[in-house]
């Protein structure tokens, strides 16, 4: 066998080791232990922003800013694939 | 919880890991692709029974749609068969 | 133990999509390993907000009886995955347009073979 | 104002400069000494190659990758290493990614 | 409320807006005119400049200062990103609008009339946007997308020049390792949530306990923004990426760069701050582990760039290598206060990391605009093509001196400052570790006294006889560096007292930047 | 393509269209919102690359004018930011929210009838951001279409 795979086998295995201990380490799927943050858009959802869609509320409202920094990264993929097709012409 | 519900979440789960596990495996890149918009469609389904249906249509469109369709373009762009 | 096994299965796609990365060694494979790495980091997020019996975060037309906050599941991974979906597809255009451009340069798409930049 | 404490030394670039400057003009002065029999134009200019001919300025140049050949002979076996390290695979930067993440994982896990 | 007040108050979300309104309107604005479309540019990060400038005067004399988006204050649970701005961040912010102005007017002549620049532009101002929001983000998810941004610009930046098959490849690897880095942030992030249910960085420093998942985490964090900063042995994609852009983008991929420097920093001090000091198993505290990790990588960073660096033969490649050697100075003196945490001489150590993040930026920026320089005169990459250039560019040459010696860290020049408070401070750790950082420096002039030798000493080669001096914009951009370098070499003190000690002070501080936050919880 | 399939896309195309205007505009009150919609209107775009061919597509609908929507759609979304700033000192302040003017209705607290006149500016931000996305991926999708299409490049 080539060194290359050995050492790959023996990294992932010991990655694949640490990441199942630390899953069991998380709170059961289904039962979140923290959610006072959740808990309070949900709350406040209506009131505050007047949406009836508490994802909507998030993504445009309370986190808006990241949905920008998203758009921004469609922008920036778009003039990307743009800039390296930029000699395909008829 | 429901039990049932428990087990369907986890029979979807497992197809995912399967449909991925044969997205990476299949030599076609063709077929692969194939494989990787099916594990899209499952996520997605999994996303709407995991009460997230705002993820569920992004996934479903943007995950088996057009990333499928983006894939397909650029495998007819370069060549179908992975190669030894 | 069973109620870990959704968990289970994101290690398993992360590493599967890494396994793709690093031993697969067509480049369109690799940009699906990367995807697959991408659909379980959501998977996970969607999976770490999901509450027992809960509905979605939607006021609309709610079915009758259900007590907020307890009833409904977390919104905010929803929002998280949402952007990190709109992030791959970018990532993946961008990559899958290098690939093309780099096919009709090497005329491969064999990782062993695109290795002009060494040492 | 103009010197930096390091807690067990100092710098201080403008004295440093200055120093520089006296210790030039020193030298200069002590050069001003010499004798000034070297004269311009004559046979003393003539590089003499024991009697050989000299070569031109274009053969005499060292190319860029010649010029450390003793230190890059003597370390061969370094060399040979950080080359097979450096493969210029896509695939190889991503496993260095992983072997350092599990290096890391067992420092942290086991303390 | 004055005119002035409201715009301080404002500025922090201003100088993300500006840059990146511009950047849409940009595809717009080119439509007009070329000329329109550079003066633009560069009026562009002028007026952001004036903002970091304004916001630096205030939070250098009167503390951090928070912006919270969407609300006029905290609610409770701090479900809204914030922008927490510290001397720290403010630090970075300049050197990022400084690098991204000279890197405009290097452009102006270097890519002259080449086609798809109004894209090149656009990418441009969203590489500086992301990096100016890595810089002042205090929320863990918005530095992801920030991230992301900067992934996505680079790597198409890099494949600007898409004949050539190489920058391609590069792109590719570029865009191959920081997704996956960046999709293991994530990760990281999501286990955060999972556990404290907060994103907001200082939030986070006030709950962390220092689980199990918390030491996984950091360590998912550490290698993967690592990855990104180009430590060792996760740096190879550098000297290609580097090697192969185009050499005016260099400066704006490597402020991003420096921005996942900032990163680790940002995650070593403020997010994992409070429990730096804990006990672990034998006793042994965490920052002692912590510090050693990061001085290991740190030591392999700088012999492996100096070693490469001795025989590469393209220039733009071997300046790459040096680069990864400057980071891991940068990253010694990172461990080192890490390690010596609480000693006086750990503050001098940080002291010399975070100057020498200006002194990297100065220094290898203009060197690789010396290297673009040569590239655009001569059309050639290799150092064996090239010879006698110093007859015909006397000025480059000039600079290409005060770049090499400064990064060579030669008195009196800035390099030196910088890489002096690093030996002094790491002697204290361990004497070894300065012996290593000074061999280091010695191979480093090594290298570029090769360079100097090759590309502009030695006879003139008969197709290089009708060469000319670089265009005027280029040896502006050159000099404004060579200027800085020359003048942050002989007074010191000018930027460390105003920039660098307030940094290093904010950086430790982790207490004052957690209570701005989360102070009525 | 053969004649069926031109067909199945003619029928299917201004379903999809409304479709995902819908999930659109609708985006504050049911799950949707300017991203999804975009992607189902834009997957609708890729039936007619896939129906009519890219050479013909790329005749019809020019790459430029799509990155100029693009363009705009973005400047939309970041100038309703600053709109906030403006109206309601701070950036992505939800200055219409329960302001009783446009969109400005608040919903009463709890399970709610659909009452499309709330949400404050987050229906102008779908708005946007769908412009946004249609025309972005499409034109990623249409640009990579014609150039796999094509022998030469340049």
């Amino acid at each position: 066998m080539e060194k290359r795979t050995v050492a790959g086998a023996l990294a992932f295995s010991i990655v694949v080791v640490f990441f199942l201990f630390s899953i069991f380490l998380l709170h059961p799927f289904g039962k979140p232990g923290q959610v006072q943050m959740d808990d309070y858009i949900i709350t406040h959802t209506q009131n505050e922003t007047g949406t009836n869609n508490g994802v909507t509320s998030v993504v445009f409202d309370y986190r808006g800013f990241d949905t920008l920094g998203e758009a921004t990264i469609l922008f920036s993929a778009v003039a990307g694939v743009l800039l390296l097709f930029r000699r395909v012409r008829h | 919880m429901g039990i049932e519900f428990l087990i369907v979440n986890i029979l979807l789960v497992i197809l995912i890991v399967i449909a991925s596990l044969v997205a990476v495996l299949l030599r076609d890149l063709l077929a692969a692709a194939i494989a990787l918009a099916a594990m899209s469609l499952l996520l997605s389904l999994e996303f709407f029974l995991l009460q997230a249906p705002d993820v569920a249509i992004a996934q479903a469109g943007v995950g088996a749609c057009l990333t499928t369709a983006i894939v397909i373009i650029a495998i007819k762009g370069t060549k179908r068969m992975e190669e030894e | 133990m069973i109620e870990y096994i959704p968990f289970i299965a994101v290690v398993a796609m992360i590493i599967i999509g890494l396994y793709t990365v690093v031993f697969r060694r067509n480049l369109i494979k690799i940009v699906i390993g990367i995807s697959i790495i991408e659909s379980g980091v959501n998977l996970f997020l969607i999976i770490l907000g999901y509450r027992d019996g809960g509905v979605a975060p939607i006021f609309t037309s709610l079915p009758p009886g259900t007590s907020f906050p307890e009833g409904m599941v977390l919104p905010v991974p929803q929002a998280l995955t949402l952007t990190s979906i709109v992030i791959g597809v970018a990532v993946l255009a961008l990559m899958l347009s290098l690939v093309m451009h780099i096919y009709r340069k090497y005329g491969t798409l064999d990782v062993q073979k695109i290795r002009r930049l060494k040492e | 104002m103009f010197s930096l404490e390091s807690g067990s030394g100092f710098w201080n670039p403008v004295l440093w400069v200055l120093v520089v400057f006296v210790l030039f003009l020193l030298f200069y002065g002590i050069r001003g000494f010499g004798r000034s029999t070297y004269k311009k134009g004559t046979e003393q200019t003539k590089v003499f190659l024991s009697g050989n001919k000299e070569t031109s300025a274009e053969e005499m140049h060292v190319k860029a990758s010649n010029l450390y050949w003793g230190f890059t002979t003597s370390m061969k076996s370094l060399y040979s290493v950080l080359r097979k390290m450096h493969t210029g695979n896509t695939s190889d930067y991503i496993l260095w990614f992983v072997l350092v993440l599990a290096v890391l994982f067992l420092i942290m896990g086991v303390m | 409320m004055t005119f002035l007040e409201t715009l301080l108050q404002q500025s922090p979300v201003l100088i993300i807006a500006t840059p990146l309104l511009s950047a849409f309107l940009m595809p717009l604005v080119s439509r007009i005119h070329a000329k329109v479309r550079d003066v633009f540019a560069l009026v562009v990060l002028g007026v952001t400049s004036c903002f970091v400038g304004l916001l630096a005067s205030d939070v250098l004399s009167h503390g951090p200062r928070i912006y919270i988006f969407g609300a006029q204050n905290l609610s409770f649970p701090l479900v809204r990103i914030l922008f927490e701005v510290d001397s720290m961040g403010v630090f970075m912010a300049i050197i990022t609008v400084m690098l991204a102005s000279i890197a405009v007017v290097y452009s102006w002549s270097f890519l002259h009339q080449q086609d798809g620049l109004d894209k090149y532009y656009t990418l441009l101002l969203l590489v500086v946007t992301s990096a100016l929001g890595m810089e002042l983000t205090g929320d863990i998810f918005n530095f992801f997308v920030f991230l992301e941004i900067s992934c996505i610009a680079s790597c198409a930046l890099i494949a600007f020049w898409v004949d050539e098959g190489e920058a391609l490849e590069a792109a590719f690897k570029y865009i191959v390792v920081s997704s996956i880095g960046a999709l293991f942030v994530l990760f990281a992030i999501g286990i955060f949530y999972a556990q404290y249910n907060a994103l907001n960085i200082a939030t986070l420093a006030h709950l962390l306990q220092f689980t199990f998942l918390d030491k996984i985490v950091l360590a998912i964090l550490l290698v993967s923004l690592g990855m990104k900063a180009g430590l060792a042995p996760m740096h190879m994609w550098m000297p290609d990426s580097y090697g192969r852009a185009p050499p005016s983008i260099i400066l704006i991929i490597m402020s991003a760069t420096l921005a996942s420097v900032y990163g680790i920093l940002r995650v070593m001090f403020t997010l994992y701050g409070n429990v730096l000091t804990t006990s672990l198993r034998f006793s042994l505290p965490a920052h002692v582990i912590i510090g050693w990790i990061l001085i290991a990588l740190a030591i392999v960073s700088i012999l492996i760039g100096v070693i490469m660096a001795l025989v590469q033969t393209d220039l733009l490649r071997l300046i790459g290598y040096a680069g990864v050697a400057e980071i891991g100075y940068m990253f010694l003196a990172i461990g080192t206060s890490i390690v010596a945490l609480g000693t006086s001489y750990a503050t001098v150590a940080l002291h010399g990391g975070l100057f020498h993040i200006l002194n990297d930026a100065l220094d290898i920026g203009l060197l690789f605009l010396v290297a673009g320089a040569i590239y655009y005169v001569t059309k050639k990459r290799s150092l064996d093509d090239i010879s006698g250039l110093a007859r015909s560019m006397k000025f480059t040459t000039v600079f290409f001196i005060i770049g090499a010696l400064a990064v060579a860290g030669m008195p009196p020049l800035n390099g030196f400052t910088s890489k002096f408070l690093i030996y002094e401070s790491v002697y204290q750790v361990n004497p070894i570790l300065s012996i290593i950082a000074l061999l280091g420096s010695i191979l480093l002039l090594a290298i570029f006294i090769k360079v100097l030798y090759a590309a502009f000493l030695g006879p003139e080669l008969p197709e290089l006889k009708d060469v000319k001096e670089a265009p005027r914009s280029m040896l502006l951009a050159m000099g404004f560096l060579a200027v800085f370098a020359v003048v942050i070499g002989l007074f010191p003190n000018l930027v460390l007292d105003t920039l660098v000690k307030p940094a290093a002070t904010a950086l430790l501080d982790h207490a004052q930047y957690i209570s701005m936050v989360v102070g009525g919880l | 393509m053969t004649k069926i399939v031109k067909t199945t896309a003619n029928i299917l195309f201004p379903f999809t269209m409304i479709f995902g205007l819908y999930v659109i505009a609708h985006g504050h009150l049911t799950p949707g919102g300017g991203f999804q919609g975009g992607a189902i209107v834009a997957s609708g775009c890729a039936l007619l690359l896939v129906a009519y061919g890219s050479p013909w597509v790329f005749d019809h609908i020019k790459d430029k004018r799509l990155a100029t929507f693009e363009s705009l759609g973005a400047i939309g979304f970041i100038t309703i930011g600053l709109l906030g700033l403006i109206f309601g000192a701070v950036f992505f302040g939800n200055f219409l929210a329960g302001s009783g003017s446009l969109f400005g209705t608040t919903p009463a607290t709890g399970s709610t009838l659909a009452d499309f006149n709330t949400g404050g500016v987050l229906p102008l931000m779908n708005f946007a951001v769908g412009v946004k996305v249609i025309a972005g991926l499409f034109v990623i999708i249409l640009v990579m279409a014609y150039a796999s299409s094509i022998k030469e490049w340049s």
